[in-house]
């Protein structure tokens, strides 16, 4: 999305002021612990959700993400359990190991395209399940890991609760979303559409498709690891049934409810499909049933997200607004 | 005079069947060369041979004296080697602007370190990669619909943009594959005439195409291929004259 | 240590697995040669088939066979009408098909578990009785599955090689444009496959109702199986679903005999991941473009 | 142009119309769902259980049988604490057998409904991820997991309801012993996950007292159907017993009649995890014979009353460990009654006092201090049944 909005800038920071402050004062307006739950879990879902978003981004749909969504847990769990590292390093540690696995990886499965991709994908986190379920001496088996702590951030001291985790998982999600807002308009950004629009052509005027998909993977994977650390140490404990296949496709359907190809899809679909079940909870039986419905019915009328209802009606209104306005000329 | 860019016994099997057989040629800095051949004579075998879509099983191709049969196509690409596509092949849901636009970054990228410190020299590079996409639009008259979707235009106008593209990259040889299939005569003459300017900028043309008078007109050489073997080679009146190319054509197409 | 016995039981093990494997893969296989679709519910209308054929049986005291034929009738028109509502309008759209065949997945299971419960059943088995040599015993409504199977297999084969059908399928997965341009109703086809596919998966439910259970989450491990499969067989090859499902079955049935569950539940993963490095397309697939 | 416009308003209208229609939708169910703050005279009770997915069972019969403990109270006129009487209303959440979602429903509990009291979860995961909330809330716990990690001394909010194999597995193994002397080996298949592993090792050294030598132990992964391999393997030891250990009902069918398919005679033995119901289903007539751990004598007839008037409210059968929440319902509203508070400490010391409880079944002994540390462990009456002709009967029953 490399298309300019025609909003003044200083407009923009204002808006942006706003918006951060609404942001940050949320907590402060007594809420429950209940909400403030809800609220943390949709911001590590979002950070989740936007590291696959920058993979489906050069066209390839991954279904491994909860692999790295697991190595990035485990891994923050072990660097501050064993080796007793302090947070902050366990989550750069966890979030580089995820990266390493992915350059690793990437190497090897980058060259497949379209379905098979997806399959390996699958395939992989499959196989990172069974291992996080039999390798009990390093996993702790099907029970996982408990006694996770919480998180100790230097100058500002133990993260003991929900309302200051807020704020933890907040400006983590903001650096990862405004780095990828960056990315996205950056030249490599243009790299990335093309290599997604069309990858024969992108090779046929000078990109390097491999590098560009194994960079993004890269990125995806250390974002990943980003979130599996928070996720690790605000549930401080973790099981591998937290990062099955359905998980990877859990992100999937955040990205592709919310829009895909825009920044935004990720977060919305994360605000939207967290707190789903809540809705559903007097209607136990049928939630299963609703959530597959709601999905179908999407991908038949808004197979492009909620984002593009917004984005139609932008640019339905600048249409009009500019038709009009030519009439009026002649 | 030496060659800008030369096929050495250049040979690609699949599985069995042989496509191209130990075909050599050369061509001239600043000329304007057809290959032609019935189908099926290996002519997009040999063209994506030489753009490194598919790997050659034997012999060499050289650009510029400097061997590039195991480079990858963007790393040719990068050294001046450009193409089109025979299926007109673009970034359809961008603007026409946007896909040369991307053409251009991706041949020139600009340095990440003068992007990410956002200082006036990526600046200079940003007005420099439009202004040269406004001129690339100019050249090939697309300016008016710069801001229409590429998968919007007219056949004829997508034929144009892909040309853009490849002109994005500013090469020295630039091979395009058919680029008047299914055009009519109108049409056609249009982009003789572009593919002439081109040439007299200064860009060495390899065109592969079916339509006999288009390749009469407009190339000075012409080489000819059947059964994945070169069988003549030289100027439209020698080819026309050519027993060999006549039985050739006449097994399969009349001239 | 591998006695004949044991060498023996591995092998019968390993076949009749195999042609569990075989009859899920194949319709996969199939819908995803001609739609292109990766069809997640797959596993779903296994589990409705194995139901139907329940119900008829018990409910209606059906004859077995009977019950099978009906039972394949009914999903393969579910299936049918499916594609219809469903798939038809995404015609093109692969990520979105691949979507809805999720959320078709979830909402299938869903219905069923409200419908008929979670709990277990189990279809008499229609013949019982095991044939027990020296060195090995082998329960008889197995050699019945393998038998049916071969069966299906067979005719299979003929409405592919043979029929109109079979010529029209053939020409769309091997091009649909080029089909659509010699006149062949494309979209009847993709319909068609999809039905077939889920008359296939119903079979397999149905033949390997007595064998094992019934219940509403039987699909998912039989979906990974038929993942397996075709990933080491090649999307869209009915030859590789086959081999596929018989070097998957023999596999599994040599190390679950030999070293345990636990190894063979890995040597699937492990075999699709070597077999997807060396040959992306799988043992039978076309390669890529 | 206009088409242009046109065409973008239809598409506009069109999308915009669905997503509103969703939202209203799910506003919908939103509001309805209940968000009460509920009143003075109201005694919320938590429940956390898999109400969806492969639990859904074992999760309605544990919420029938509180329920039905809930029902007894107010029919009588509510709860008495004090001059206040309070009508017991039972919240439950589902928590799909995982983690994550165990944890929210306990914070919705804890936060939104302010509850004092949960029963469940019943998966060791839930379990474990629910822990830190409820400790931290003082909220009391009466679990249903077995895993051991669920009880130990810093955890003095949690209870456990259901005896495990760690309880059971000896005077169990015991008596199948005494009552059938012929039987001189076994192996134990299990489940790859904890329950599998934790029955697994209790009993083990049930049979080595039992003097039943133990020839190979199998896991296998769940969702296991084609057993034939392993038991092929396991059948080559020649044992006397097969022992099903802490496989679901539904595998233990399986794994019996494909054991007796490839020709295997002996006893097949189940102490792990109650419920045969499925497993006689599935296995049909070569279940006979199968010893297995049963918390209940259905036959009983105050179990056999409670199981009807279960069955007439929920129109679906008790499962067995629906007995232990009807118990330990009456249990804690018994001890809130005598107690007369409704803070967690007073009543935890006294249930800690307390040396038992007795319920319709029996005499219920609170235990587990050598094992946790504490007196969390309730040690229920139970009974050792085996399959004959397609029914369940009871051979004994063993008081703690």
């Amino acid at each position: 999305m490399t298309e300019s909005t025609n909003i003044k800038p200083f407009k923009k920071i204002i808006f942006l002021g706003i918006i951060l402050l609404c942001l940050f004062s949320i907590p402060k307006v007594g809420l429950s612990n209940f909400w403030l739950h809800l609220l943390d879990m949709v911001l590590i879902n979002a950070i989740l959700a936007l590291g696959l978003n920058i993979v489906l981004k050069t066209g390839q749909v991954s279904l491994a993400h909860a692999a790295f969504f697991a190595v990035g847990s485990y891994g923050s769990a072990h660097f501050t359990l064993m080796l007793g590292w302090p947070f902050l390093g366990a989550l750069l540690a966890s979030s580089l190991t995820c990266g390493a696995m992915a350059l690793i990886l990437g190497r090897l499965i980058l060259h497949l395209k379209g379905v098979y991709f997806i399959l390996l994908t699958f395939a992989v986190n499959e196989l990172v399940f069974l291992l996080a379920k039999d390798l009990t001496s390093i996993t702790g088996g099907n029970t996982g890991i408990t006694g996770i702590k919480w998180p100790h951030v230097p100058f500002i001291g133990v993260i003991g609760n929900k309302a200051d985790f807020y704020y933890l998982a907040l400006v983590v999600f903001l650096i990862v979303f405004f780095s990828l807002y960056i990315i996205y308009r950056s030249p490599f950004g243009r790299a990335m559409d093309s290599i997604r629009e069309s990858e024969s052509l992108a090779s046929a005027t000078g990109y390097d498709p491999m590098k560009i998909k194994l960079i993004a993977f890269f990125i995806g994977a250390c974002i990943a690891g980003l979130g599996g650390s928070l996720f690790a140490h605000f549930t401080r404990y973790i099981a591998p049934f937290n990062f099955t296949f359905w998980e990877s496709v859990n992100f999937l359907i955040m990205n592709i409810i919310g829009g895909a190809f825009s920044i935004a899809g990720p977060v919305i679909g994360a605000l939207v499909l967290t707190p789903l079940p809540e809705f559903f909870r007097e209607y136990v039986l049928w939630q299963q049933t609703l959530y597959g419905l709601v999905l179908i019915l999407f991908m038949r009328f808004l197979p492009d997200g909620v984002v593009s209802v917004f984005l139609t009606f932008y640019n339905f209104m600048k249409r009009t607004l500019i038709d009009t306005f030519q009439k009026r000329i002649n | 005079m030496s060659y800008i860019l030369e096929v050495q016994s250049v040979s690609r099997q699949f599985g069995g069947l042989i496509a191209v057989n130990e075909l050599s040629f050369g061509i001239e800095s600043g000329s304007i060369i057809g290959l032609i051949g019935p189908n099926g004579a290996g002519k997009t075998t040999l063209f994506n041979l030489i753009t490194g879509q598919i790997p050659v099983s034997s012999g060499n191709i050289l650009f510029e004296n400097t061997s590039v049969q195991r480079l990858q196509p963007y790393e040719r690409v990068k050294l001046g080697l450009a193409r089109t596509f025979q299926s007109t092949i673009l970034y359809n849901d961008s603007t026409v602007f946007e896909n040369v636009m991307r053409g251009l970054y991706a041949s020139h990228p600009p340095r990440w370190k003068s992007y990410m410190t956002g200082t006036r020299s990526f600046a200079e590079y940003k007005n420099k990669q439009e202004m040269r996409a406004n001129e690339l639009l100019d050249f090939v008259n697309l300016l008016p619909f710069k801001n229409s979707l590429a998968k919007n235009l007219a056949y004829g106008h997508q034929k144009a943009l892909g040309i853009a593209i490849g002109l994005s990259s500013s090469p020295k040889v630039f091979m395009l594959d058919e680029p008047v299939a299914g055009m009519n005569a109108e049409e056609t003459e249009q982009i003789s005439n572009l593919i002439r300017k081109i040439n007299l900028s200064g860009v060495t043309i390899l065109v592969v195409e079916h339509d006999m008078n288009f390749v009469m007109s407009l190339c000075k050489n012409i080489i000819v291929i059947n059964n994945g073997k070169k069988i003549a080679e030289g100027s439209p009146t020698e080819i026309q004259n050519n027993p060999d190319v006549i039985s050739a054509y006449l097994g399969v197409e009349d001239v | 240590m591998i006695s004949a016995s044991t060498l023996t039981q591995i092998l019968i093990n390993g076949l009749t697995a195999g042609s569990f494997y075989v009859l899920m893969a194949l319709g996969f296989t199939l819908i995803f040669g001609i739609l292109r679709l990766v069809n997640f519910a797959h596993g779903e209308f296994y589990m409705i088939g194995a139901f139907v054929t329940y119900y008829l049986i018990s409910k209606f005291t059906i004859n077995y066979f009977l019950a099978i034929a009906l039972s394949t009738v009914v999903v393969g028109v579910i299936g049918f009408a499916i594609e219809k509502a469903l798939f038809a309008p995404l015609r093109g759209r692969e990520l979105s098909m691949l979507m809805s065949a999720l959320g078709l997945q979830i909402t299938i299971q869903g219905l069923m578990a409200v419908w008929v419960g979670v709990d277990s059943y189990s279809i008499a088995p229609p013949f019982t009785g095991i044939i027990e040599f020296d060195i090995f015993s082998f329960p008889v409504e197995r050699i019945f599955v393998v038998g049916l199977t071969l069966l299906v297999l067979l005719l299979f084969y003929l409405l592919i090689k043979f029929t109109m059908i079979g010529k029209a399928l053939r020409a769309v997965a091997l091009d649909d444009e080029a089909a659509q341009m010699q006149g062949i109703p494309v979209n009847r086809v993709y319909t068609l496959a999809f039905g077939l596919g889920c008359s296939l998966a119903a079979i397999a439910g149905a033949l390997i109702g007595p064998v094992f259970s019934l219940h509403v989450y039987m699909g998912q491990a039989a979906l990974l199986k038929a993942f397996i499969v075709v990933i080491l067989g090649g999307l869209g090859s009915i030859p590789g679903a086959v081999l596929g499902g018989l070097i998957l079955g023999f596999g599994e049935s040599a190390f679950a005999t030999l070293l345990g569950g636990l190894t063979a539940e890995m040597f699937g993963f492990g075999l699709i991941i070597f077999i997807l490095l060396l040959r992306p397309s799988g043992l039978f697939g076309r390669p890529q473009l | 142009m206009s088409s242009y416009i046109f065409e973008k308003l239809k598409q506009f209208l069109k999308s915009t119309t669905f997503g509103v229609l969703l939202v209203t939708f799910i506003m919908t169910l939103g509001l309805n769902a209940s968000w009460a703050q509920g009143t003075n005279k109201e005694l919320k009770i938590g429940f956390i259980a898999a109400l969806s997915g492969p639990g859904q069972s074992w999760g309605l019969g544990m919420l029938g049988g509180l329920e039905l403990a809930a029902d007894d109270v107010n029919k009588r006129g509510g709860l008495k604490v004090g001059n206040t009487t309070y009508n017991i209303k039972v919240i439950s959440y589902d928590d799909k057998y995982a983690g994550p979602p165990a944890a929210q429903a306990a914070e919705r509990l804890v936060s939104q409904d302010e509850v004092k009291f949960i029963f469940g979860p019943l998966g060791s995961v839930s379990m474990l991820a629910i822990a830190d909330i409820t400790e931290s809330n003082k909220v009391l716990v009466f679990s249903n997991s077995y895993t051991v990690k669920a009880l130990n001394k810093n955890k003095p909010y949690t209870f456990r309801l259901t005896p495990t194999t760690a309880e059971n597995s000896i005077p169990m193994i015991a008596y199948i012993a005494k009552a059938n002397p012929s039987l001189k080996s076994v192996v134990i298949v299990s489940p790859n996950d904890e329950s599998g592993k934790e029955v697994q090792s209790h009993n083990e050294p049930g049979y080595g007292k039992a003097g039943i030598k133990l020839l190979a132990k199998e896991f296998y992964e769940r969702g296991t159907q084609d057993f034939v391999p392993v038991l092929t393997r396991l059948l080559a030891l020649k044992p006397d017993i097969i022992d099903l250990n802490g496989s679901t009902p539904n595998d233990s069918g399986i794994i019996i009649k494909q054991a007796r398919q490839i020709g295997f005679k002996g006893q097949f033995v189940k102490v792990g995890g109650p419920g045969v119901a499925d497993a006689i289903r599935v296995a049909g007539d070569v279940s006979n014979g199968l010893y297995y751990y049963s918390p209940w004598d259905p036959e009983e007839s105050k179990t056999k009353a409670l199981a009807d008037r279960f069955q007439v409210k929920y129109n679906s059968p008790m499962n067995p460990l629906g007995i232990f929440f009807y118990e330990g319902g009456n249990m804690l509203f018994n001890t809130i009654a005598q107690v007369q508070s409704l803070d967690t400490d007073v009543i935890r010391k006294h249930l800690e006092n307390s040396k038992y409880f007795d319920g319709i079944q029996g005499r219920y002994v609170w235990g587990g201090m050598e094992t946790y540390g504490n007196n969390h462990q309730v040690n229920a009456p139970f009974f050792v049944g085996q399959v004959v002709n397609g029914k369940e009967v009871m051979r004994t029953k063993i008081n703690p």
